[in-house]
Parts: structure tokens; C-alpha cells; sequence
């Protein structure tokens, strides 16, 4: 039973970090750059409920909302200024950038709310219930819930939209998007958006979940989520999901079972070894370049 | 006049790719473009459908100047490119490469316009789930083709679509570039290699050397230019 | 800094700073600094001094400490360094200041070899603290634990990542052992953990009687909150990391009845140096000062106190003085005291509790 | 004529599909055979086999008599088979003299250490390198563009100096993935000769997959028709021009 | 050709021995005191890790996030050598360098089969198990930090491992085993098809990479009084990328550059207290996005040292 219990508390875990997983993957998969400020902006999130609700006294699911647009919209800025000039000039000069603009959003965070954490609101049901012999939060299963759907909604707009596929032309050949008729540039804020507005959901849930927030909160959550998001084999949406709460249960198991002291060295060596045995990450579609 | 360009300039840097470039497109017709490697016939081409920017001079397409419109609004006046090297999305299948092709369409013929390029390529019928970056060289050229189709342009520029194809779907190309020029009244600005056939099916050619035009005219007098003879026709 | 050695009184001596003032140890450094210039405002006014301050932020990383600590020390000709903060950077500045000398008071570098020469093992002429070290509340806290509370099965949950923690856990694990207190769970997270479920459940099954958490107080609301949803009602104690606890905006105060802490501040006082501080920082800042903010404004009164009697910015005579210094109750707000042969000072510890959502010392 | 490379039975399998199958052919030592096939018939993932970027599903290379079947790419390259690429493959930042000189690696060989020391022999080596490169560079007229990036160079001179580098490696078996592609008439008359040279001069075996019919049926010795993945026709280009076969699913008829 | 190559080495040497000359020279008369001395020492150091870096990300082109973990090792290794076993400096900096290179070469293997952003989180994740396992060690005093290693490192030293590591780098790079490893950079199947051992080359370059890195950790923790773990997180590795990427992928005198003016600048920056990573933040972005603009590129072909590519460029 204690084993199905830590199950659980790592899938809460994971849903998390996989919603902030899927906002890696889409913005690498649309502008091939790791978005290393998507932590940040995560970070960004939470302040922005926690205004919405605390300063403004907005009912929660109004503050959630107003995050949610305020985030993507934050997404976007930080597309627009700091991206866009840079695109077309390898990967790694924009990924030096995002480090600049996480830096930025961290500091900017800090010299307005400081940095000792604010208490975030108890907007989710408190307590837990019991099923057989299982001790479930309700902010776990809410968390499990909203992914899952998350998830699902996003998956159906990719593959089967034609906004979605458009998404997917752009992802791969952006030149010849354009031939087809589709704005580039509008496709690839659209991305910025949705991965932006999902983690605005996570970064609710990490308030939630967690009550304590600081402007620093974005660096781990981000590296756990894209570690999850190479680990489901960036740019496929099911394998963020799936990676996400991969290295969430596998950061439980270990903690409970293994070692405490070791457990990120454990959940890390269990990602060396998936990633070699599948260099393209779970779901990462091992096409091999055509010679 | 369906297109024409006047004092079209390119650069790339310091590069000056195409010098004072001028011709025209009428209504109709097929006007072939050619010259040797590096000549500026893609440099052409994608000014025209504005791929790149640094350019200047006069591009009217139907009426309008979109010398400084986006690439992707250029498409929704119905002129369609077929990129060099194809170009086609090699992740998504090669139903959803069709479709894309008719992403600013919003009729419901699309479906039966899909099925009709089948007609026009039995092979990519075939493979219509396979991704489309699995299929060979000639197949792709086929899906790009179809899927520039797809926005049913007035005007369609290809970049020689017959590189790299078998003799006999040379021959095909061919023939499908009249059957679309002939049945379905597609204008088309094709930019080949193969001269010999490019003139043969073209109504006007020019002939593009180091980035200006040194022989204009009518298809079958340019095939008869001795220089054009020598250079290009072997 | 020579003009002043014919004077009897030293008007204008030069402190310096060093701390994190970005990052996430900032909330620390930035009290600290707070607390320094009240201080120094108020000695000035009082005084007729011009003391000045020259302020560095090191991110609390001790290669950035050594480089602040130089330029205070070249380019400023600061008369006495007031920090660094964090406990790396103390020990870096430290071994780098064995040259100069310069005189170097920490409010908060709680590390247990901060002020000894590793090669020596003599205490650095030059290095003094105004708190007590790691292994001082670790150990005070295992002797309560027997002596006052009656805990015998103790669970305990520390970061491992933290020199903080690591050394509170070390000292109380080495001393519970002669005080007959068992500790029947430790677990050790990581600087980033945020959900503890996984520990919970472990402490959850092992039967404890109380369980404790020798982090910072940021830490310890969140695996408070967690323990106390999973619903464990076990009394929980901890060091002086604790301190400012109810200061964090919105905390359910109902999670810490029951629970314990030992302080060098006493943040209840109604009277004497401690309430003066706090009635001051208050007005200034508007927050409630945490515990490194008081041992900082001690700092102040403690090196002018050793400056005057010096009569003199000579580092070595200020050194001197600090060595052989006795801080009564009256003066500091964090208790007297004196130094012992390692420059640690000898002082008494509050143990605070909190009731009805607010705190109570506990005698 | 000693058969320089034959495969027996070889195949290769996508997921279900068969893109090559019980392919059996040989080619002797200084022979010029000509690839072709409709598009997707597996010329292409013949040279993959035959150099080791795919691993065969069935059947055996062997070269010299020495089997391929567990070779690396790498090891294939040093024991002598060398090829060009259907979509260029330049190492385009590199200067041209330098990507003929990465194909020279392996036969001039000086340590590492000696490179760090700058030890007689690095000097020696590199002076070799130098020569031979510029030697190889002459072949096709690209001397003057030494130090020119790679990409800078136009096309048909990127899919020469590709050949340059792959003879750099001074294969016994040459492999041209439709040389002839994006060229002109002119060009590609050019291109003939240049292959009638190199064979002469180098003294290898050539294979050469090209839709080109000119050049295919001007230079090549014997033709290999290749469709779904297995042999439809073997021999002449006399014999290959007149085969029915051959004509229906690949040359059509020429009006 | 080989008397223009005798030639330049000849240069070489002098040009490097003037600046140690000069600034030896500055620092024993005052005139740069013991702020900008440390600073300068720093300078050197991030050279090694910048240079070293550029072999394996640069000229591999491996994109790689796990520096600090070599230099970690170097450090510690080094340092545990000297505080309980007392063996002289530049052996246990030589030990402590073979230490790193061998955690090197089970870096380098999973570069046979991962490519970009995979290779990318393995080696932040090696990067943090090394972080992880010092954590824990007893030899290592885990956080609290292991003290008491002998101050040796000295502006000497320092210059002459940079100047090594720049040399060998450079010797390298200007070889049959550099053009090998840009190859496989530019295009890994051609180049193995041109008969190039792309495993040995990777290993190679991580191997040597790490090598240097691990000195560069000797030299640290022989000049720092006080190692924490912490501090070669993977914050320490984004560092060193930022130096190198900002410099210029696969150029010597960029890292070089880079990594003086991102020693220097953060160290203006501390009097500015609570602005400062705001500050440092802003010139970051600024300086990527200006690197790119067409002034930033004007700006770079004035220069003349970094600007060697011009005659390609030309054509
Ligand atoms: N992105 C670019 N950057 C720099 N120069 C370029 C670029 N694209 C093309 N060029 C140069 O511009 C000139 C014209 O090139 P373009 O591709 O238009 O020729 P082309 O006639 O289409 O040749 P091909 O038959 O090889 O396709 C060439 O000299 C080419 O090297
Ligand atoms: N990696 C792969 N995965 C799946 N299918 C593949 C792969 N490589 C090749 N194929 C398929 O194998 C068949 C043969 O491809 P190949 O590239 O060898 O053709 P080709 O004869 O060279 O054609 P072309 O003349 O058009 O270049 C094609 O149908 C292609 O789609
Ligand atoms: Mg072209
Ligand atoms: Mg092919």
C-alpha cells in the first residue's frame, strides 16, 4: 500500500513538472531552442495569481484566469524581443539568450516582491481522502486531473487542427510554411503562448501545492521539466506528459525506497540509461537521417 | 500581365545575386527560366514570393505590387511556389502535407481536390500515411508538386521540378506541367535545368547568366539562339 | 585609515559588507544590511560619528566574498569588515584576510570552523562572530530535548545541501546519543525539494514523538504545512533558522502550535536593547527583523565598542580589544557575552514557542 | 578481371517494405557500372548498404573477398570504398583545401602528440597533406578556390569537390550518387570526361547511380536496372536501351 | 611553409610572454592590488574552462552542460591530495586533471550515441551526480565545505596552464586531429564516410576538454580557502557555455575574450548591490542580440584577429 502511495505522490509530482514539460517541448519543437526561461516564466505566474488573488481579491478561478493571459502574454513578449531577433542563428545563441531573460525575470521578481517567499492562498480544497487503503490528497488528484485534460486538449489541436498541423509545418521547415500560406511568425507566438498559458496552470498548482513561493522557484522546476521533456523525447507532447511523471515517480521511489541521499544522482542515472538505450527519448521518433 | 517584375535586385550580403532583373508573365502561358548553376534563377523565384528581403525593384502579381507583402499573404493571392530540393514537412504524413498545402483555403472542396492530385500521382496514394521524409527523391518531388497544387494557384513557380527524377517521370513532370497548364488554365513560371524540355513546353523563355538576362523571347527562338544552343542543349 | 590614531575617539571609521544581495540567499543578506544601516545611522546621530558603510554583494558565493573582500580591503580602506554573511564565504574571507588582518565581525556565519585557522587550529586573530555556531544550537538543542521537553523518539528532516542544516543535524545526532534521545528517522533532502510527501510517509511509520527540522524558516513552513495536512500533530522544534517564521506573509500560524525553537533573539522583549532594535527596524523598513538582522546591529555596538577602547583604526589594536571584549545584556540585542579561546561567544539561548498564533518564550 | 566487391543475396527491410531485395552483383577491378531504376527503387539505399550506414537485413558484401557485413562506415572507407552523396555533404565551413584534406586523414598519419610538440613529423605530414591536396584539387580545376568556404562554392563545383574528398581516401571503389544532378548539358559533358580521368588516373572501380541518360549510357561499361528493390536488368547500354522491360518502368519512350 | 609555421610559434611565445611580463610586472609594483590580482586569476582560470570547453562544444561541436562537473573533480581530487596525503601542487593538479579526464571519457561515450539537446541533459545530469556523490562523501565534508587546502595556486601558474591549454587547444585544432573533429562537427555521416574514426575523435575531444577542466579546478581550489559543492552546479557549467558561445563557437581569441569580460564585468558590478544580476542580466541579452545585429557584425570585421574567416568570406 505504501508502495501505491508513493506511486501517487510521484504522479503529482510528475503531472506538474509534465505541464511544464509539454511548454519545453512545444517551443522546441516550433523555434528548436531550449526556452530556458520557461521556469521563470512559470515563476511569473504564480506572482501573477498571487496579485490576482491577494492584492486585487479576485476570486481564484478569475486570479488562475488573469495568470493564464498574463503568462502567455509574457511568453510572447519575451519571444518577440529576445527570440526573434536571433532566429535562423543556431540554437545555442538563443538558448545563451533565454539564460539572459531567466536571469532578468528572476531579478526583476526579486526587486519587486524581494526575496523572501510569499504564502500563496489555499485556493484548492484542503485535506485528503481515503480509498481502500490509500491516502490521497485532493490537491493531487486535482493536480492529476487538470494535466491529464490539459494534455489531452493539446494533443487533439496538434494532430488533428489544422492550426495544430500548421504548428508542425512551421516546426520543421519554416520557409516552406510560409509558401503554404501560413504566418510564421504568429505560429510560433501561438506556441509561445500555449506552452506559457499551460505552465501558468503548473505554476498555480506549484503555489498551491507548495504555499511558499520565491522569484528562484522557476530554475528547478525548469530543469526538472526539461530533463523530462528530453526524456520523452523533445518536441512529442505525449512524451513530455509521460517523462514528466517518469521522473516524478522515479524521484518518490527513490527518496522512499533507495536512498534519500542519492535520489537526484538515482533519478539521473535512470535517465542516462533510458536516453541510451533510446538516444531519441521514449517517444522521440528515431527517424534516421536519409543519407 | 499576371506577373511582372521590373529592376529586380537581390543581395546577399555583399553578394549581388540578380542585377536589374525585368520580365513578365502573361495570363496562361508557360514561361520557362533557365540558366547555369548559381545563375540566380532560385534567388529569382524567391524574391518573387518574398523568401528573402534584402531586394529591391517592382514585383505586380495580378494587379499588385507585393514586392513588400509577407511571404505567407503573397500565397493567399493564389501564386504557389515548388521550392528547390522540395521542401516538403518529412514529419507529418503525406496526407497532411496535401492539406497543408491548402491551409488558407476554407472551402470544402478539399477533400476531392486531395483525391484528384492522387489521380495526378498514383504513387502518393500509396503512401499517403507513410512520413513524407521517408519517401525517395522522386516521390517527394511529386508531393511537393501536389501539394503547391493544393492552394490552386493562378500562377505557379517551379524550381526545376525535374532534378533528380527518372527519364520516364522527367517525361511525367513534363507532361503534368502541360496537363495543369492546358486543362487546368494554372499559369507557370518554371525554372529548369533541362532546357531542352523546359523549351519545349514553354511559350516564352529567358535565359539568366550571373544574375541578369541575356536572351528573351519566344520559347522556340531561344531554342534556336546558337549561344542558347551551345550552353544549354548540348 | 591612519589620521585618526591621535584622536581619542575614532570619528570616522569605514565597515564594510559583504553578502548575498541577489539570488536566493538575498533575504538574508539584505536584512543583514538593513540592520547595519539603522545601526550605523543611529550610532552616527548618537555619537556625532560619520561612520560610512561600503556594501558588496557576494551571491553568497565565496570566490565573489574573496574579490569583495579584497576591494573593501585595497580600494575602500575599510577599518572593519561586518559580515560576510553566509557561512562559505566566511570561511573563505577569512583565510583570505590572514595577511591584512583587518578585523573581521560576522553576525551570522554560524559555521563551526569559521573562525579557527585550519592549519593552526588557533582561533584567526582577526575573526569574530555575534552568533553562536552550528554545533552550539545542535547541541543545546539535543539537551533540551531530554532535559525540558521529554523527547525521546525524534525524527529529523534536514538539507543536506545546506552547511546550515548539515551542521545542526550532525551536532544534535552526536550529542542525542549521551542525552538518551533516540532518533528514529533522518531523512536528507535536497536544497530544491519542495514536496516532502515521500519523507512524511517514512516519518508517518516510524512513531516518532516529535520530529526536527533544523532548516531556515522558508523550509520549514513548507514541510510544516505538509506534515501537518498529512496529519501529523507531533510537536516539531528546530534552531534559530526558525526565526521570522510567523513573519512570512500569509502563514497559517495554526501549523505551529506545538512546536519549538531556539533563538539568540528574543523577539517577545518588551524592554531593554532587543525591543529598542526592533521598534527601530520596524519604523524603518516596516517588516518584522529576523535574527541576523539583530546580530548585525549587535555588531555595530560591538565594534565601536572595541574601536573606542582601542582609541584607534589600528586592525591589530582593534583585534585586540575584540578578544578580550564583555557585551552586557544591556548593550546588545542579542544577549552578553564573551569570547571563548575560539572567539565564539558564550551566550544564552531563548527557547520561543508559539500560542495562539504568536510567539512565547518559553522559560 | 578479378571481381573487386559482390553481394550475395543482400536486403534490406523498412518496417514492411522491401527496399532492397536478393540483390546479387559484382563489379571487377577498373570497371565503370552504371545504378539506375525508377525513383524509390533503392539505389540509393544500395550505397548506404555497400558503406555501412544501414545494416543489411539479409545476405553479404564482400570486398576483396573480406566480408562488410560487421564493418563500421569508418572502416569501410579505409579499406577502400569511397562515395558521394545525393544531397551534397560538404563540410561547409571548412575551406575546400580542408575538406579534401579530412579526406586524406587516414593515409597521412602523424600523432597527436606530435601535432601538440610540433615534431618534425607534423611538419613533414602536414606539408604532405598540403601537396596532395592541392594535387587532388587540380583534377577539377578547383586549385584556385583553396581557401574558399566550401559552401561559398557554386553547386557544380560542391558536387566536384565531393569527389575530390572521396578520392581523397584513395578508394579502390568509387561510388556517385547521381553526379549529374542540377547540372546543364555543358556541365555535364564536363563531368563525363572528369569521370573518364579519374578512372584512368586512379586506377579504380567506379558505380554510379544517375537519371542522366547520356551520361549513363556514354560512359558506363555495364548497367544494372534496379526496381522494387531487386535486379530488373542487367548488361550493355545497348542491351539496357532496348530492353522492353526497362523502357516501360523507367526510360519511357523518348518522342 | 614549415618556416612560416617556425615563425609563428616564435611570435606566439613572445606574444605571450608580454603579456605575463606586463602584468607581473603591474602587480609587484601596487599599481593592480590584490582586488584586481584576484580578479585577473579568475580571468585565467575561466580561460582554461572557456578554451577547454570550446574543443568539445565549439570544435565537436557536442553541445555539452556539464563542465563544472570535470572541474569539480579536478578540484576536489586535487585538493583532498594536498590537505591529508600533502603531495606538492602540480602533481596532485596533474592528478587531479587525469582524475577529470577519465570521468571524461564516460562523459564521451554516451556522445556516440546521443546528439544535441540529449547529449545536452546527459551531461548536466552527469554534472549533478558528481555534484550529488561530493554532497555525500565524508572526504569531502559535503556542504560544509572542505578547508583547508593549501593557498598555492599563483598569477604564475595560473598564466602557464592558460597558455597551455590555449597552445595545446590550438596545436590541435590546427592538425589532421583538429580538422577530424570539426568534420565530425560539420557533418558526422560524411565524415566517417571520409574514413574518419568519429569515436576516437569524440572521446578524444572530451577527453581532453575535461583534462583541462580538471586543472582548472586544481587551480581554483588551491587559490579559494573554502570549496563547496554548490558551487559546480549546473549554474557553473551555464557559465562556461555563456563564455564560449558568446565568444564565438570554435574561436580561440572569442573564449579568450568572452571569458576576461564575463570575469570582469559581474566583479564591476558588486557595488551595485540588488541592481546588479539585473544589470549583468540586461548586458547579457544585450550583448547576444548586438553580436548578431548588422552592427555587431560591422563592429567584428574591424577587428582584425577575430575577423580571419574574411578572405572566405569574400567570395
Ligand atoms: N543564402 C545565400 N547566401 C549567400 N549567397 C547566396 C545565397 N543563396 C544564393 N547565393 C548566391 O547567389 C547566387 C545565385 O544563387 P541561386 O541559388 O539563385 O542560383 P540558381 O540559378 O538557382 O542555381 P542552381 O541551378 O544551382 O539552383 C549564387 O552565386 C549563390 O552562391
Ligand atoms: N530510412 C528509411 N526508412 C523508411 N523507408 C526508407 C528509408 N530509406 C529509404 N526508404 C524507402 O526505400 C525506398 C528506396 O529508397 P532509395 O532512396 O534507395 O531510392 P532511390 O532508388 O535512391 O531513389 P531516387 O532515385 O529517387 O533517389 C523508397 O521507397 C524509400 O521511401
Ligand atoms: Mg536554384
Ligand atoms: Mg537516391
Amino acid at each position: 500500500m505504501d508502495f501505491i502511495n508513493q506511486i501517487i505522490n510521484g504522479l503529482s509530482t510528475g503531472s506538474m513538472y509534465a505541464l511544464v514539460a509539454i511548454g519545453y517541448t512545444m517551443v522546441y519543437g516550433i523555434g528548436k531552442m531550449i526556452n530556458f526561461a520557461h521556469g521563470e516564466i512559470i515563476m511569473a505566474s504564480s506572482y501573477f495569481a498571487l496579485v490576482g488573488i491577494s492584492s486585487l481579491g479576485l476570486p481564484p478561478v478569475a486570479a488562475i484566469a488573469l495568470s493564464v493571459v498574463l503568462t502567455a502574454a509574457l511568453g510572447v513578449i519575451t519571444e518577440k524581443v529576445a527570440y526573434k531577433p536571433l532566429r535562423g542563428k543556431g540554437s545555442l545563441e538563443v538558448l545563451i539568450t533565454a539564460i539572459g531573460v531567466s536571469y532578468l525575470l528572476q531579478n526583476v521578481f526579486y526587486l519587486i516582491f524581494t526575496s523572501s517567499g510569499k504564502t500563496f492562498p489555499d485556493i484548492m480544497p484542503q485535506g485528503s481522502f481515503h480509498l481502500g487503503g490509500l491516502h490521497i490528497t485532493y490537491i493531487t488528484l486535482i493536480t492529476l486531473i487538470i494535466s491529464g485534460v490539459c494534455t489531452g486538449v493539446l494533443l487533439f489541436f496538434i494532430h488533428k487542427t489544422k492550426m495544430g498541423k500548421a504548428m508542425r509545418a512551421v516546426s520543421e521547415d519554416a520557409g516552406a510554411a510560409q509558401l503554404m500560406g501560413i504566418n510564421v511568425s504568429s505560429t510560433i507566438s501561438l506556441a509561445f503562448a500555449i506552452g506559457s498559458g499551460l505552465g501558468a496552470v503548473a505554476g498555480v498548482i506549484y503555489g498551491a501545492k507548495f504555499s511558499l513561493i520565491n522569484p528562484y522557484i522557476g530554475a528547478m522546476l525548469g530543469i526538472k521539466a526539461f530533463i523530462a521533456a528530453v526524456l520523452g523525447g523533445i518536441g512529442s507532447i505525449p512524451g513530455a506528459m509521460v517523462g514528466g511523471l517518469m521522473i516524478g515517480v522515479a524521484e518518490s521511489l527513490t527518496i522512499s525506497y533507495i536512498s534519500s541521499d542519492f535520489s537526484d544522482a538515482i533519478v539521473f542515472g535512470i535517465l542516462i540509461l533510458i536516453l541510451l538505450i533510446k538516444p531519441a527519448g521514449l517517444f522521440g521518433k528515431n527517424v534516421r537521417e536519409k543519407v | 500581365m499576371l506577373l511582372k517584375v521590373k529592376d529586380l535586385n537581390v543581395n546577399y550580403g555583399v553578394i549581388h545575386a540578380i542585377k536589374d532583373v525585368s520580365f513578365e508573365v502573361e495570363e496562361g502561358e508557360i514561361v520557362a527560366l533557365i540558366g547555369a548553376n548559381g545563375a540566380g534563377k532560385t534567388s529569382t523565384l524567391h524574391a518573387i514570393s518574398s523568401l528573402i528581403s534584402s531586394k529591391s525593384g517592382e514585383i505586380i502579381f495580378d494587379g499588385k505590387d507585393i514586392s513588400k507583402m509577407p511571404a505567407h499573404k503573397i500565397v493567399g493571392l493564389n501564386l504557389a511556389q515548388v521550392p528547390e530540393g522540395r521542401r516538403i514537412f518529412a514529419q507529418l504524413s503525406v496526407e497532411d502535407n496535401l492539406e497543408m498545402g491548402a491551409f488558407l483555403r476554407d472551402d470544402n472542396k478539399i477533400e476531392d481536390d486531395i483525391q484528384h492530385i492522387y489521380s495526378l500521382f498514383p504513387r502518393l496514394e500509396e503512401r499517403k500515411k507513410q512520413l513524407a521524409g521517408t519517401l525517395s527523391g522522386g516521390e517527394q518531388q511529386m508531393l511537393a508538386m501536389g501539394r503547391a497544387l493544393m492552394s490552386k494557384p493562378k500562377l505557379l513557380l517551379l524550381d526545376e521540378p525535374s532534378m533528380g527524377l527518372s527519364p520516364i517521370l522527367v517525361n511525367e513532370i513534363f507532361d503534368i506541367i502541360k496537363t495543369i497548364n492546358k486543362e487546368e488554365g494554372v499559369t507557370v513560371l518554371l525554372v529548369e535545368q533541362n532546357a531542352s524540355k523546359a523549351l519545349k513546353i514553354a511559350d516564352k523563355a529567358y535565359v539568366l547568366e550571373t544574375g541578369t538576362i541575356t536572351v528573351s523571347g519566344k520559347a522556340a527562338d531561344v531554342a534556336n539562339n546558337s549561344r542558347v544552343k551551345e550552353a544549354y542543349l548540348g | 585609515s591612519s589620521t585618526n590614531q591621535t584622536k581619542t575617539t575614532v570619528k570616522n571609521p569605514i565597515f564594510g559588507f559583504i553578502g548575498p544581495l541577489t539570488g536566493d540567499a538575498s533575504q538574508y543578506g539584505t536584512a543583514v544590511k538593513n540592520a547595519l544601516e539603522l545601526a550605523v545611522e543611529k550610532y552616527n546621530k548618537e555619537n556625532g560619528t560619520k561612520i560610512t558603510i561600503k556594501a558588496y554583494d557576494d551571491k553568497a558565493d565565496a570566490t565573489e566574498a574573496v574579490n569583495a573582500y579584497n576591494k573593501l580591503v585595497d580600494d575602500d580602506n575599510v577599518t572593519a569588515v561586518l559580515s560576510p554573511v553566509t557561512t562559505a564565504s566566511c570561511l573563505a574571507v577569512a583565510n583570505a584576510s590572514k595577511a591584512k588582518s583587518t578585523p573581521i565581525l560576522t553576525p551570522s556565519g554560524t559555521g563551526d570552523n569559521i573562525t579557527i585557522d585550519s592549519s593552526t587550529k588557533k582561533a584567526y586573530k582577526n575573526v569574530f562572530r555575534i552568533c553562536t555556531n552550528d554545533s552550539y544550537a545542535g547541541t543545546y538543542l539535543a539537551k533540551l530535548c531530554n532535559t525540558k521537553f521529554n523527547f525521546r523518539k525524534v525524527a529529523i528532516l534536514y538539507n543536506k545541501e545546506l552547511d546550515y542544516s548539515a551542521g545542526l543535524d550532525a551536532s544534535f545526532e552526536k550529542e542525542a546519543k549521551n542525552q538518551n534521545v533516540n532518533v528514529v528517522y533522518s531523512g536528507a533532502y535536497n536544497a530544491n525539494t519542495k514536496d516532502f510527501s515521500t519523507f512524511i510517509s517514512k516519518i508517518k511509520a516510524s512513531g516518532c514523538d516529535s520530529v526536527y527540522l533544523p532548516d531556515y524558516y522558508e523550509s520549514v513552513v513548507t514541510i510544516t504545512k505538509q506534515l501537518r495536512d498529512a496529519g501529523i500533530n507531533v510537536p516539531l522544534f528546530g534552531g534559530d533558522g526558525w526565526d521570522g517564521i510567523l513573519g512570512v506573509k500569509g502563514v497559517n500560524a495554526k501549523n505551529f502550535e506545538n512546536t519549538y525553537y531556539v533563538s539568540g533573539f528574543n523577539k517577545d522583549a518588551t524592554s531593554g536593547p532587543a525591543k529598542a532594535f526592533i521598534d527601530a527596524y520596524q519604523k524603518k523598513y516596516n517588516t518584522m527583523p529576523n535574527m541576523f538582522a539583530a546580530m548585525e546591529y549587535d555588531a555595530v555596538t560591538v565594534m565601536m565598542k572595541a574601536i573606542n577602547a582601542a582609541k584607534s583604526t589600528d586592525p591589530d589594536k582593534i583585534n585586540e580589544q575584540l578578544a578580550k571584549i564583555t557585551v552586557t545584556n544591556d548593550e546588545a540585542a542579542c544577549g552578553g557575552f564573551k569570547y571563548n579561546e575560539y572567539h565564539d561567544p558564550q551566550k544564552e539561548m531563548v527557547t520561543v514557542t508559539v500560542k495562539n498564533g504568536k510567539y512565547v518564550t518559553v522559560s | 578481371m578479378k571481381p573487386l566487391l559482390k553481394t550475395s543475396g543482400l536486403g534490406i527491410q523498412f518496417g514492411g517494405l522491401k527496399a532492397v531485395d536478393e540483390f546479387n552483383f559484382e563489379i571487377g577491378e577498373g570497371q565503370l557500372f552504371g545504378l539506375i531504376g525508377p525513383n524509390g527503387a533503392g539505389k540509393t539505399t544500395i550505397f548506404n548498404l555497400l558503406t555501412g550506414v544501414y545494416k543489411p537485413t539479409s545476405g553479404k558484401i564482400l570486398l576483396d573477398g573480406v566480408s562488410l557485413n560487421k564493418k563500421s562506415p569508418t572502416q569501410i572507407t579505409q579499406m577502400g570504398i569511397a562515395r558521394t552523396f545525393q544531397n551534397i555533404r560538404l563540410f561547409k565551413e571548412m575551406s575546400v583545401i580542408d575538406n579534401v584534406k579530412v579526406g586524406l586523414h587516414h593515409s597521412h598519419e602523424y600523432s597527436l602528440l606530435s601535432s601538440i610538440l610540433h615534431l618534425p613529423s607534423y611538419f613533414k605530414g602536414e606539408e604532405k597533406m598540403d601537396q596532395k591536396a592541392r594535387e587532388l584539387l587540380s583534377v577539377f580545376g578547383l586549385e584556385e578556390f583553396a581557401d574558399v568556404k566550401a559552401s561559398n562554392l557554386p553547386y557544380g563545383k560542391q558536387r566536384q569537390l565531393e569527389i575530390a574528398r572521396a578520392l581523397a581516401t584513395s578508394p579502390k571503389l568509387l561510388l556517385l550518387d547521381e553526379p549529374a544532378a542540377g547540372m546543364n548539358p555543358t556541365e555535364t559533358a564536363e563531368l563525363m570526361e572528369t569521370i573518364a580521368l579519374i578512372r584512368k588516373k586512379f586506377d579504380i572501380s567506379i558505380l554510379l547511380i544517375e537519371h542522366d541518360m547520356k551520361l549513363v549510357m556514354g560512359i558506363c561499361e555495364k548497367i544494372c536496372v534496379l526496381n522494387f528493390g531487386t535486379v530488373l536488368a542487367f548488361g550493355s547500354p545497348d542491351e539496357i536501351r532496348n530492353n522492353p522491360e526497362v523502357v516501360a518502368a523507367y526510360l519511357g519512350s523518348e518522342e | 611553409m614549415k618556416k612560416k609555421l617556425v615563425k609563428s610559434l616564435i611570435l606566439a611565445l613572445l606574444m605571450a610572454a608580454i603579456p605575463y611580463i606586463v602584468l607581473t610586472l603591474l602587480m609587484s609594483l601596487g599599481i593592480l592590488n590584490s582586488f584586481w590580482s584576484g580578479i585577473i586569476m579568475l580571468c585565467g582560470i575561466n580561460i582554461v574552462l572557456a578554451v577547454s570547453l570550446n574543443l568539445a562544444t565549439g570544435y565537436l561541436g557536442q553541445l555539452t552542460l556539464g563542465h563544472a562537473g570535470f572541474m569539480a573533480v579536478g578540484a576536489y581530487v586535487s585538493a583532498i591530495l594536498s590537505i591529508y596525503y600533502q603531495w606538492p601542487f602540480l602533481l596532485t593538479l596533474l592528478i587531479g586533471a587525469l582524475a577529470a579526464a577519465l570521468i571524461g571519457i564516460v562523459v564521451g561515450v554516451p556522445s556516440l550515441r546521443l546528439k544535441g539537446d540529449y547529449l545536452c541533459i546527459i551531461t548536466l545530469a552527469f554534472n549533478e551526480i558528481i555534484r550529488v556523490i561530493i554532497v555525500n562523501l565524508k572526504i569531502t565534508n559535503g556542504s560544509r565545505g572542505l578547508i583547508g587546502t593549501p593557498h598555492e595556486t599563483n598569477f604564475t601558474f595560473v598564466y602557464l596552464i592558460a597558455a597551455l591549454t590555449i597552445f595545446v587547444v590550438y596545436s590541435i585544432v590546427h592538425s589532421r586531429h583538429g580538422r577530424a573533429i570539426i568534420s565530425v562537427k560539420e557533418d558526422e555521416t560524411a565524415s566517417e564516410l571520409s574514413g574518419i574514426n568519429i569515436t576516437y575523435y569524440k572521446i578524444l575531444a572530451f577527453v581532453i576538454s575535461a583534462f583541462f577542466a580538471g586543472a582548472a579546478g586544481a587551480l581554483y581550489s588551491h587559490y579559494i580557502p573554502v570549496l563547496v559543492p554548490k558551487y559546480f552546479d549546473y549554474n557553473k557549467s551555464v557559465e562556461i557555455l555563456v563564455m564560449v558561445v558568446l565568444g564565438g563557437m570554435g574561436s580561440l581569441p572569442g573564449s579568450i575574450i568572452a571569458a576576461i569580460a564575463l570575469t570582469v564585468v559581474p566583479s564591476l558590478l558588486i557595488s551595485f548591490s540588488n541592481y546588479r544580476m539585473l544589470i549583468y542580466a540586461i548586458v547579457l541579452i544585450a550583448a547576444m542580440l548586438l553580436k548578431h545585429s548588422d552592427a555587431g557584425i560591422a563592429l567584428k570585421r574591424m577587428i582584425p584577429f577575430l575577423n580571419k574567416k574574411g578572405k572566405e568570406e569574400s567570395l
